[in-house]
């Protein structure tokens, strides 16, 4: 008698907004899990502060519970591969999923890779702001150290040099994370400072709003199109109503839901997804489907 | 401890009764010394930050950002000045701004009643950390600590449950936003009035009413305060509600201000107010600060944050100025209040 | 003024496993100063942070005016008029000598309808106080009692306690820090705040002083009433000895009077050590 | 403050020459109440986290967590015990990963030349805090927080002049990754005997060098030991260099740990280890603590933080129950304590 | 003896615009013991803070042994056998009393290679030195200081600077929190000290205490030295006005005795009271 497989998800802070969202996925495919006598486990670090280094701790115990499978994103392959290496070393299941890539998971002997990329999710921004005549942009980094979001950054300015445009990144001090004034004054003085700056590019839902109305406030409104990575009802509100421009989606429901769904049934019924990289983005909501999107958003799936 | 020896040295002298005690008077309050590190660092943008800096736009840049940790910034420096720490604020504010988009905007009761919710969860968290470190005895940073985790499980957890997500969008009416939420001329918040009318409260409540007196005998020694026949315990209960409240208030403006909430603002409020605090001159073991000096700390810490993005400098070296700026503010206030100590024209 | 203002019964106070009073029965009386005497740790202070609300006792009555009471903290020992000056503390050392004066039971004036506490009041009330100690360098009520030596904050915690003290007032050791003006200036406030029909209970180590002042007088010895008499009715050896914990200071004082004859042959007379 | 008269009573308590005292000796170690506390935490998650939070690799999750934050704990615990903290840590750890990781990862220079570097940089800041904190009576949190920022744009300016990126890659060759960054039994972190090297040396500092007299009494008074002959400057400027170093040392066996160094790694060892070093019974306001406790409270919390891994609790609520369970533990540490000096077998 | 240990010549301080000391010049001389009177703030403790390197001079020379020194800290001080008890402090109530009585120069034996804080000698000495003062309560090395009395707390720092004075011991009010056994005690101490040969600076405000052990007084009035002179050179009375500062404190006496006649008639004799 079967009794279900145990998968772990390992993923973000419980309250991100993104990875509530995937984590909302992966419950949401851990109903039929739960419904086969399994479980779906998530865990996340208390903080970002050391990621790498507490994401591997993480997967460690993962293991050290007799997962029967791990999903998990490969965020800092440097600090997290060696405890990838000992998922597969002990015979567990393992998806890389949100970060990392195909590579990632090839390299570490893991069965797919399900997401989208930082790289490829700041370079699809950048070509958005291209293909609209946005040629100066900056990325908000309000966490300058993480790599995916550096990353995110210079996709994006990769993205607008494509297009003959140009870039900067800027990063803010450690003291103005999780402070939307702080935030939106930051970037309201650098539009001020640098009067050519027509597109603004933020790397998540809280920077978004506060950007928006940094904008405001430096009275560019009309000027200054507004981009982003991923999104929430107010994020949709704003696309809507014009003062964003497009978000960067990544479907992170999908990510979840594909993850545990895909190794429950390759535990339960050694069933295998023959598609090696499901690629859940980059997407782009923009005026255009915005209203589409909004339903999946008020269910907490977008 | 050195502050205070500082602190004594300065009364002692400014005490002497001759020509030179107006000007110690004067100077031997420790707001001068605030006053004067916020002059620095505002001089050191003026020059490098140019132009935009010192226009209306560039003071809302600093002003709106200082009156938001100025809020959380009084009523914990008067806790400070109590002998306690409050961190739990870190958590009230982004609980009391999911309180009043769940209830006004995702349920869409009137605002009223998710802005009351709100203010009475910040004054229910106050009291029970209040209750708590009272009947205790466990250290206020280790009893705020345990609240800051549990209410931001709860937050998380109820709006989940609730709503679904970690965030949630608010409309307020038109009303509402005027008074909580607004730009004033496009670009001021109202949250500065709300901070200005915050600060002559507490200054009312510190330096003119009796209670200020109860604050800083709690402070200076809580043993003795108690057997001076002061109500230590209410004091400390109120002291916390008050922080409590204040936190809740910011939550609401800010939910108001961008129209959403999210679960997860916040925490860098218990960094800055206690920085700011300090900085305005409070004694970080209790028994002395000034309203003033708190106020002058937050902006000279507002404007050191925000100032950074008006000048040509490279971004990645915002945080070397910052920390060598906020040394240089400090620094320049306690050099200067000595220097104006052990000066005295002509030796009687 | 046959009856007494506090009267203690049968009093027990301890701290967890040890007990510090024993089975204490006193009594105060109005326009009396009782003077309570006893060596370094007999519980002295103890005994009267019980009757000023610090602590309570672990068993026994304390009554004031014949009726029982308990006196369920500070605040409300000192409403019923009984004021204190505790041996440590009690001075907050950033505090201004005004506010300082006035912890607790701060002056206000009305300016419009916000009650403000009267800072000028409060400091001018706190400075003639100090200076009718003879304390005539402090002038400015906005001075830091941080900034007093130690002689200077000793007295203006006794002028407190004496301008608040409004039947029963004591004093813990209040002469300890004290020179010799200073502290003959406490005696003389003691004996005005007698002559005005308070209560005084009067702590000291110093046998003259306790003879200037003293109507009545008791002596704890590790924590028990070893002797309750009054003015005249034991000599200064007695009571000396009693002080001493009931030990004979006798042959002490012949040790140090033969370490002084051995050097120079010029002690002063022994009694004088007392 | 509470907790100071807490202390007192224990002591006076304990002293009673009585059968009960020999307990009353044990039970008067701060100690006793951070090992009980541990105790119960432990004794929740056992339950609760089900078997596998028992077997080594669930003892491991919370040993290895517990071993970086302790390796600063101990450090920032001996700061606190003088009466002074130290925040730059947060920036320090990140600033010795990248040291080493660039000098050699990126520059390919012999590991051993990384490792000296960063580690002789975590003396500097040290150094720094020390002679700024002592020359300008700067309350040593705000000179910290100076440093704190001033390393950290330091960081990240400096590696992106060099490397070109905020992350680098460092392939340690096996000795030194034996030594400073290798996972024994495939699961066990080298820091955990590191951090037990620390505690031993850290210990026979506090509580049987002389130096440990010193540190307690400079916490206590700091003006009475200057006038007892200690020489404070050196005792502070050395406390702070420590401090720097146990930071740098975290720093570089992360970085050969997890092959990489990031700059924003650390901030929060700041917190973590403050709030360890409290759990363990170390007076925020200086002057009282021990080593053991230290690291009785560096478990708690690494347990705490762990444990709810192993429990099947939705991770939403993770945060409440957190915050519960700490405030749980510090409680329990003083109940305990104080229930045990109130009893006696037989009133003598 | 005709050379002095400690000399001060033309000796002046000041607080920044506040002048403390004026021109003290002074000498101390082995075996025998300096009283240093004076009023509340007239600048005694200051005197001996310069003494014992906790401030410099603000001009003004300080010799030893005949040569000019400058006590550049409290440890040089002390490794030159200048001992010192402060007015204030010095107690560290969270250290053990073994640890506190030891601070700064701390025994320590080996251990192999390590040289361990030698907590057992410590704390043997320690409650030796105090048990010493006849305070035989204390007999546990390990209890808090905090946990003390205040008088417990004095002569444990008392015990301190006699422990380690070996050629200058200064102390500062050192009886004024002390019982009558200690206080005492304390006086036997000095004269001890005397017999071996040290110089005591002995600071009080009791006349009595100053009378029994002092050689050679000082009296500091308003920071200038108002009188240097020698045992029997002066009149109790005239010594007591000197304490008070210069004032005569005949009239205080009289007012204090015209309460007490005018209440009960049976003040004890007014000299007493000095
Ligand atoms: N809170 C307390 N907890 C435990 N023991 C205490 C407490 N307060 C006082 N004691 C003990 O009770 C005894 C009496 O102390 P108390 O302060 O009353 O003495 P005292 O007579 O005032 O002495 P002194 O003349 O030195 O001031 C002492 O042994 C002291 O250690
Ligand atoms: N660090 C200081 N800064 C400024 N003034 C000081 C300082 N130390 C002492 N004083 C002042 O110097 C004067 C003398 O003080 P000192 O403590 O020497 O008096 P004292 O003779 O010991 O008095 P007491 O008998 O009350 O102890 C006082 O007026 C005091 O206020
Ligand atoms: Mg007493
Ligand atoms: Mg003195």
């Amino acid at each position: 008698e079967s009794k279900g497989a145990k998968i772990f998800v390992i993923g973000g802070k419980a309250d991100d907004p993104f990875w509530s969202i995937v984590k909302r996925g992966a419950e949401d495919a851990g109903k039929v899990v739960e419904a086969q006598g399994g479980s779906v486990t998530w865990l996340g670090p208390q903080n970002y502060d050391n990621l790498g280094a507490d994401a591997a701790d993480l997967i460690r115990t993962a293991i050290s519970q007799h997962a029967d499978a791990i999903v998990g994103p490969d965020w800092v392959p440097e600090s997290m591969d060696e405890a990838f290496k000992a998922v597969v070393a002990a015979g567990i299941p393992l998806i890389i999923y949100n970060a990392g890539g195909l590579d990632a998971a090839d390299r570490l002997g893991a069965m797919n890779y399900i997401g989208s990329d930082d790289y490829k999710a700041g370079f699809a921004g950048g070509e958005y702001f291209g293909n609209h005549d946005l040629k100066n942009v900056v990325c908000v980094n309000t966490l300058p150290g993480a790599a995916n979001l550096r990353a995110q950054c210079a996709g994006l300015l990769a993205g607008i040099a494509k297009h003959g445009g140009k870039g900067v990144e800027l990063p803010l001090p450690m003291s103005s994370f999780g402070n939307p004034t702080a935030v939106a004054q930051a970037l309201k003085a650098h539009l001020l400072q640098n009067p050519d700056v027509v597109g603004v590019y933020t790397i998540g839902n809280v920077d978004a709003n506060s950007a928006a109305n940094g904008i405001m406030q430096a009275g560019l409104s009309d000027k200054v199109k507004l981009g982003g990575v991923n999104m929430d009802q107010t994020i949709l509100a704003n696309i809507k109503s014009g003062s964003q421009l497009f978000t960067i989606d990544q479907q992170g429901y999908l990510q979840g839901y594909l993850a545990v769904s895909i190794l429950n049934g390759h535990v339960n019924y050694g069933l295998t997804v023959p598609t090696r990289e499901i690629l859940t983005g980059p997407g782009v909501v923009d005026a255009s489907n915005v209203d589409a999107t909004m339903a999946g958003v008020q269910a907490g799936a977008r | 401890m050195n502050s205070m020896v500082e602190i004594q040295t300065a009364a002692k002298a400014g005490s002497t009764p001759n020509l030179w005690s107006s000007i110690g008077i004067l100077m031997r309050r420790p707001e001068v010394g605030s006053f004067l590190g916020m002059v620095a660092v505002f001089a050191f943008f003026a020059i490098f930050g140019g132009a935009n800096f010192v226009t209306a736009g560039g003071t809302a840049s600093w002003l709106n950002v200082a009156s938001e940790i100025g809020i959380v910034a009084l009523p914990v420096g008067l806790l400070m000045i109590a002998g306690e720490l409050d961190i739990s604020i870190g958590s009230v504010i982004p609980a009391a701004s999911m309180t009043v988009a769940t209830i006004s905007g995702y349920y869409d009761l009137p605002i009223m009643v998710g802005v009351l919710a709100a203010l009475g969860l910040g004054l229910l968290v106050g009291f029970i950390n209040g209750v708590l470190v009272i009947r205790t005895a466990v250290p206020s940073l280790i009893v705020t600590l345990g609240s800051l985790f549990a209410v931001a499980g709860l937050t998380l957890g109820v709006a989940i449950i609730l709503t679904g997500s970690t965030g949630v969008a608010i409309r307020a009416d038109p009303l509402a936003k005027a008074i909580l939420g607004q730009f004033v001329g496009g670009m001021f918040q109202v949250t500065i009035f709300w901070w200005l009318g915050a600060a002559i409260i507490v200054g009312y409540l510190l330096h003119f009413s009796r209670y200020g007196n109860w604050i800083l005998a709690l402070g200076g020694d809580k043993v003795s305060a108690r057997n001076a026949g002061i109500p230590t315990d209410r004091v400390i209960t109120l002291l916390f509600m008050g922080s409590g409240l204040c936190a809740a208030f910011v939550g609401v403006s800010q939910a108001l201000l961008y129209n959403s909430a999210q679960v997860s603002t916040g925490q860098s409020f218990i960094f800055n107010s206690i920085i700011s605090v300090v900085i305005g001159g409070v004694l970080l073991t209790g028994g002395f600060g000034s309203v003033v000096g708190i106020v002058f700390g937050t902006i000279t810490f507002a404007i050191v944050n925000q100032g950074i993005f008006y000048t040509g400098f490279d971004a990645n070296w915002a945080s070397l100025i910052i920390g060598v700026l906020l040394l240089a503010a400090v620094l320049m206030n306690n050099t200067f209040r000595k220097m104006a100590l052990t000066y005295t024209p002509k030796k009687k | 003024m046959a009856e007494p203002i506090l009267q203690l019964s049968n009093v027990n106070k301890s701290f967890g496993p040890i007990d510090v009073l024993h089975d204490i029965s006193l009594a105060v009386k109005a326009g009396e100063v009782l003077c309570l005497l006893g060596d370094n740790g007999a519980g002295k202070s103890t005994l009267i942070k019980i009757l000023s609300g610090v602590h309570q006792p672990t068993s026994g009555t304390i009554l004031m005016d014949g009726e029982p009471i308990q006196f369920a903290s500070p605040r409300y020992a000192s409403d019923l008029g009984i004021s204190t000056v505790h041996q440590f503390g009690g001075a907050f050392p950033l505090m201004s000598i005004g506010r300082s004066f006035f912890v607790g039971v701060e002056p206000t004036r009305k300016w419009g309808p916000f009650s403000i506490y009267d800072r000028r009041k409060a400091n001018e009330i706190a400075v003639k106080a100090v200076q009718e100690f003879g304390i005539t360098r402090i002038d400015d009520g906005d001075r830091l009692v941080g900034g007093l030596s130690g002689g200077e904050r000793q007295s203006l915690a006794i002028a407190r306690a004496v301008h608040f003290g409004a039947r029963v007032l004591i004093l813990d050791e209040p002469t300890a820090a004290l020179g010799v003006k200073e502290a003959a200036h406490v005696l003389r406030i003691v004996l005005e705040a007698r002559k005005r029909g308070l209560a005084v209970i009067f702590i000291t180590h110093q046998v003259i002083h306790a003879l200037t002042v003293g109507d009545h007088f008791a002596v704890l010895i590790r924590g028990a009433l070893a002797a309750d008499f009054r003015k005249g009715e034991k000599t200064r050896e007695e009571i000396t000895d009693l002080m001493a914990g009931g030990e004979a200071m006798a042959e002490l004082e012949a040790e140090i009077e033969s370490y002084q004859s051995a050097h120079e042959g010029r002690a002063p007379p022994v009694a004088d050590l007392r």
